[in-house]
């Protein structure tokens, strides 16, 4: 009959309709993304405190799009002072993490970090020889 | 005219604009809870109580958007565009009674009045078409004038069938007159050609060619920003209710319900089920090709309609008693 | 487009230029289409491309083999996985790379999946462009959302995946997660899209838009240089996972869907087949997984003999082509993707003319552009 | 390689060479769209045709499908003070994108191709990129 | 008391107006339908089903004049770089823009390439960057957010929204067919780079941090 496929297709919406909706309200029910989730990178810290990089530039090498910026301890080569991401030019590829001999990077469950100026994007994970903590998040 | 009636008019013309901009704000958020609903999704929810103050911050921020005027557009024509498509709209509600005596003005042609003032739309969509000198509104504006006008004779002849079943075109006399049985089972095809024409007066899916997203980016509306696009939309959802009214004025009985004592309570239930099913069928179809748009209305709704005409007339004739 | 305006098709109207311009709600991307259209037929179109050229080629050459299977998802940013499978290949043959039987199954696996979210974008488009409101493209983006979860908790990322790796894949997937991903797409699946069957095929106006519109024979098609599902939809087998078959393809029993009318109603049939048909492919995948390692040796500083070799896949679109050039350096020397839609596309200015401006958002959504892959 | 593609191949003269990963003919430039024409007569499909740039002369690659299951590569250089070929337009139609691309990213210059002009970059654009002698200048660190 | 008495002090009925458009403006954010690449498969995601815009009255708007919001997602290539400067020209005026994705922040992986700006802040004025490639929907919708505050934020008294026409500001080496004012194309005129009067605003970050070096 000609109208059958269309009163197929009502009654297909109308039983979505009167079903459940799938919505998941982000801000108010947040939820952590997988494990693995390669989102945005953070430094271990190593048992005595210090930042678990060796300054071995694998990692630098190993960047497709060159984000990642080490400086080197003039005096003691194996550690780093400063270790520079750039997460408003990293595609989040996760190559550095994997090629690190040490595990010294990790992906942190946080994807919030939406900024109104560009400046805040360029995270200075080791500062002069000191891990710094991940920026807190605000809640909108 | 007396004081009495200068006020009566009065009151009623405030009652009607405050009307529309009832049906039109409680309108735009049905649909979009309903059709949200209907894919699944939660549709508007946070600003508000589900979502209701949605709608009064869209009206706050179109009334402070810049009016933008195109140096290519006719600057005449492009301010009267909206102004057109919404006066023909709100003069047609003048003629819809709610209770019986309740109403504006009791005219005894008031089906007549309510068709004069529809068929000024596809003028005014022309206009807006033609005023924004953009290709793309321009197509959109022909293509609402050639829908409207050819949609529009199925329509009066399925409306001529109920007038000569009630044998008057006073809205009281032809909601009294279906008391007894309503005539959407009087006259089944009348209905069905009256519903379809309807919903293509109303430029609402399957028929919503004029403003079609995917094909002419906003159809007739694509150069309407701030409260112009607004005006369209007033003009947009006014049509709606008064489509509605008329499919539930003409064949679903009006304010009578079976077993139950007639009020205008039942006259909103009927209008407010038959915007839900336009909405429900926007949700669902897509959209009809031009031509088979245009041979749809020319082949098919026209001879069934005039079929349907002969059929009441003759059985007006020969069975008295049935209508 | 050369002696503009012209006498309309029946000499009535001149003919007007429209812009169905890059910023357009349904050109899927970035596509510019210069159409002559008298009243609403179209008298001739000209695609524009160009738009999304980010040189990745070039880019390409200034990376080491390794680091270019970064670049390779954002080629096809809709099949990704098949873009890194055909480098992949393309690289290991070049270099002889063994790579390990589990991984051929993943890679197999994840290539199925990702045909069928690739297929139900394509769906998503087709029933947005004929006017549906996006209530068919909102239930297939809840399917496709269920696959995005399992594509994150294997691969860590949802869109760019970035798995593959030259010898393999980069992490194993337990079995857990595969059971769940079986049992979705062995029971609630098939269901899912016999509802997108009914919403599309079903449904009496889409078959009066969609059904003798864009007819061509398999021959034309193939002189125009079209492959896929598209020319799969006129009847002729050309299936790269049965005439060149590679990963485990000789090992699963599929069937090539085809179907012989050749219209637009016929390439969506086609498509809805496939989708069906590669679910079923995932679920013997999954039953026939072998244990074992997932990924072999290959040092990161990869030199391939000198020479060149071009590989074909079957991607969800067509035929797609790597050519990949070495001189015996860490850096490939030229890498060439041939892309099915780039031809597809260039066989729209046959199609279109004399059809309606709403029939060539049917034809044009018959050929399922992603710009990335066009534009390069 | 089917019998009558190695028949065609012999009679333009086409060097073969079998080592390689797939059959790869290399075949003079003006002999490039006769030798074209006839593998089209043959049955050949197109798949693809696109250019490889080796330092001193830029090598058109036709690649070719014969059988279902095989193909070959059609070869042709053109010295790099003149970039100019025969166009295959008129053979096989999906070339003349291929050819206008090879013309954008490498300035070859194919006649009798209908629409000679760039198809990826803006036509205000200067400059032939996929070519050696172009360098990428890294912007940022 | 006045309605306007000077931008320093407002009377009570302007706060109360101001308040009020703040309060309408951020409540009903529409961008404009244009994806580009495949950041636009996210925005896509985060219109469907799951994670629903509309929940925040954020509704797709195909026509540039209909939106206030211009979502970026994905690279500026030369030949897209006047497409999207007239999209944003034809937007009408109270109008933000979101950079999505490393590519329309900072040209991302293809910065070095020929043909890709580096970042849409070359020639539109960016008002909030979501980092990610592409950004999750969830980041997405929690960058809407970060605009719905600062357009809560913004007061629209006195002076300090953007200028109403950003002059195209590429370097001369990428001669680009120069478009008229709003939309009217000369076709054949050569661009020729005008004097800035002014660089478009900084946005009002919270902090304002001199970008250390060459993004």
């Amino acid at each position: 009959m000609f109208g059958s496929g269309l009163l197929k297709g009502l009654g297909i919406t109308l039983r979505h309709a009167l079903g459940r909706p799938v919505t998941e309200l982000y801000p108010f029910e947040h939820k952590n993304p997988p494990a693995n989730s390669r989102t945005f990178i953070a430094m271990h810290v190593n048992e005595e405190g210090a930042p678990a990089c060796r300054a071995c530039n694998t990692c630098i090498v190993g960047c497709p799009d060159r984000v990642l910026k080490l400086v080197k301890d003039p005096d003691d080569p194996k550690r780093a002072v400063e270790f520079v991401v750039n997460s408003g030019r990293c595609t989040y590829c996760g190559l550095c993490v994997e090629n690190c001999p040490f595990d010294a990077l990790y992906f942190t469950q946080d994807y919030e970090r939406a900024t109104r100026d560009k400046g805040a994007l360029i995270y200075h994970l080791i500062e002069d020889g000191a891990c710094t903590h991940e920026g807190e998040v605000d809640r909108p | 005219m007396s004081a009495a009636m200068w006020i009566h008019a009065l009151l009623w013309l405030v009652g009607l604009l405050l009307l529309i901009a009832v049906v039109t704000v409680m309108g735009v958020w049905w649909e979009r809870k309903f059709i949200g609903h209907l894919q699944r999704r939660r549709g508007p929810l946070h600003h508000g109580f589900h979502g209701l103050l949605q709608l009064p911050a869209d009206m706050v921020k179109m009334i402070s958007k810049e009016d933008i005027v195109p140096d290519s557009a006719d600057p005449w024509l492009f301010q009267i565009g909206p102004l057109m498509v919404v006066v023909p709209a709100i003069a047609a509600m003048a003629a819809l009674m709610f209770a019986p005596g309740f109403g504006l003005l009791d005219m005894n042609h008031g089906l007549f009045y309510i068709f004069a003032f529809q068929t000024l739309l596809p003028l005014g969509f022309a206009v807006i078409g033609w005023s924004c000198a953009s290709k793309f509104t321009l197509i959109g504006a022909l293509r609402a004038a050639a829908q409207l006008i050819s949609y529009e004779i199925p329509m009066l002849l399925a409306a001529l069938g109920v007038v000569v079943a009630a044998g008057s075109m006073r809205l009281t006399d032809i909601i009294n007159a279906q008391a007894g049985v309503w005539y959407i089972f009087k006259e089944p095809l009348g209905f069905a050609i009256f519903g379809i024409a309807v919903l293509a007066e109303m430029n609402r899916t399957p028929f919503d060619l004029p403003e079609a997203e995917s094909e002419l980016v906003a159809g007739y509306q694509t150069e309407y920003s701030g409260m112009k696009f607004g005006f369209v939309q007033l003009a947009e959802y006014s049509v709606l209710f008064t489509g509605s009214y008329l499919v539930s004025a003409l064949f679903l009985g009006g304010w009578n319900m079976p077993f139950l004592p007639a009020s205008p309570l039942w006259l909103l239930l009927k209008i407010v089920a038959c915007m839900t099913m336009t909405m429900w069928f926007r949700g669902t179809f897509p959209r009809l090709r031009v031509d088979s748009l245009m041979s749809l209305s020319w082949k098919w709704l026209l001879p069934i309609a005039l079929v349907n005409i002969m059929a009441v007339a003759a059985l007006a004739l020969a069975l008295p008693g049935i209508y | 487009m050369v002696n503009f305006p012209r006498k309309g098709v029946e000499g009535s109207t001149e003919t007007m230029l429209l812009n169905v311009g890059p910023q357009h709600p349904s050109t899927h991307g970035v596509l510019h289409m210069m159409c002559e259209i008298s009243g609403e037929t179209i008298v001739s179109a000209k695609p524009v491309i160009g738009y999304l050229h980010r040189g990745i080629e070039k880019l390409a050459e200034s990376r080491t083999w390794q680091q270019d299977i970064v670049l390779t998802d954002r080629l096809d940013y809709v099949a990704q996985f098949s873009n890194e499978w055909a480098y992949c290949r393309a690289v290991e043959r070049l270099a002889g790379i063994e790579v390990p039987e589990r991984a051929e199954w993943l890679r197999t696996l994840l290539v199925e999946m990702n045909r069928i979210t690739s297929h139900l974008i394509w769906y998503a488009g087709v029933t947005m462009d004929i006017g549906a409101l996006g209530t068919p493209f909102i239930y297939a983006w809840v399917a496709r959302e269920r696959i995005f979860d399992f594509y994150e908790a294997v691969t860590g990322a949802r869109v760019m995946p970035n798995w593959m790796r030259l010898g393999g894949v980069h992490t194993d997937i337990d079995s857990a997660m595969l059971k769940e991903m079986r049992d979705f797409l062995e029971r609630d699946f098939p269901v899912e899209v016999d509802e997108y069957e009914a919403l599309l095929v079903g449904n009496e106006i889409v078959q009066s838009r969609m059904k003798g519109i864009g007819v061509f024979s398999a021959e034309q098609l193939v002189e125009w240089g079209v492959t896929g599902p598209a020319l799969r939809a006129s009847g002729s087998e050309r299936d790269l996972r049965k005439d060149v078959p590679y990963g485990v393809y000789d090992r699963l029993d599929f069937r090539v869907c085809t179907d012989d009318v050749g219209d637009s109603l016929a390439r969506c049939r086609v498509r809805l087949a496939e989708i069906r048909e590669s679910a079923r492919m995932c679920v013997q995948i999954i039953d026939g997984m072998p244990g074992g390692d997932v990924r072999a040796k290959v040092s990161r500083a990869l030199k391939p003999p000198v020479g060149d070799v071009c590989v074909r896949t079957e991607s969800p679109r067509g035929e797609l082509g790597v050519l990949v050039a070495s001189d015996g350096t860490t850096k490939p020397l030229r890498f060439r993707v041939r892309s099915p839609i780039f031809y597809n596309l260039s066989a729209m200015p046959h199609m279109l003319p004399n059809h309606l401006l709403a029939d060539m958002l049917v034809i044009f959504g018959g050929i399922d552009t992603s710009m990335g892959e066009i534009d390069r | 390689m089917t019998p009558e593609v190695r028949a065609v191949l012999a009679r333009h003269g086409a060097v073969l060479d079998e080592s390689g990963f797939d059959p790869r003919a290399d075949v003079a430039r003006d002999a490039w769209r006769a030798c074209a024409a006839d593998l089209h007569a043959t049955g050949a499909r197109f798949f693809d045709i696109t250019a490889i740039d080796r330092g001193e002369a830029v090598e058109l690659v036709l690649v070719l499908v014969d059988t279902p299951s095989t193909q070959f590569t059609l070869r042709t250089s053109c010295p790099n003070e003149s970039l100019r070929a025969e166009s295959l337009a008129g053979v096989f139609p999906p070339a003349e994108w291929g050819e206008r691309e090879v013309f954008d990213l490498f300035g070859v210059v194919f006649e009798g191709n209908p629409d000679m002009t760039r198809i990826l970059q803006p036509d205000s654009s200067t400059i032939h990129p996929l070519r050696r002698s172009f360098e990428l200048e890294e912007r940022t660190w | 008391m006045g309605v306007v008495d000077d931008a320093e002090q407002p009377g009570f009925i302007t706060t109360t107006l101001d308040k009020l458009l703040r309060w309408g403006r951020s409540r009903s954010m529409w961008p404009v339908n244009a994806g580009i690449a495949c950041c636009s498969l996210e925005m896509m995601t985060t219109g469907a089903a799951r994670y629903d815009f509309d929940r925040f009255g954020i509704m797709f708007r195909s026509s540039p004049r209909q939106a206030d919001v211009m979502i970026v997602p994905g690279p500026i290539t030369k030949k897209m770089a006047p497409i999207v400067q007239r999209v944003y020209n034809q937007m009408a005026e109270p109008r933000w823009v979101i950079a999505m994705g490393s590519c329309a922040i900072s040209g991302g992986t293809f910065v070095d390439s020929y043909n890709v700006l580096p970042g849409a802040e070359t020639i539109l004025p960016v008002d909030i960057y979501i980092p990610g490639c592409p950004p999750r929907p969830e980041a997405l919708l929690y960058g809407c957010l970060q605009l719905k505050k600062l357009i809560s934020e913004t007061s629209t008294i006195g002076s300090s929204r953007k200028p109403m026409y950003v002059p195209p500001v590429l370097p001369e080496e990428w001669p680009l067919e120069l478009l008229g004012e709003y939309d009217a194309l000369e076709a054949g005129a050569v661009w020729v780079q005008p004097e800035r009067d002014s660089p478009p605003v900084t946005p009002l970050g919270d902090a304002e941090s001199a970008p250390e070096d060459e993004l």
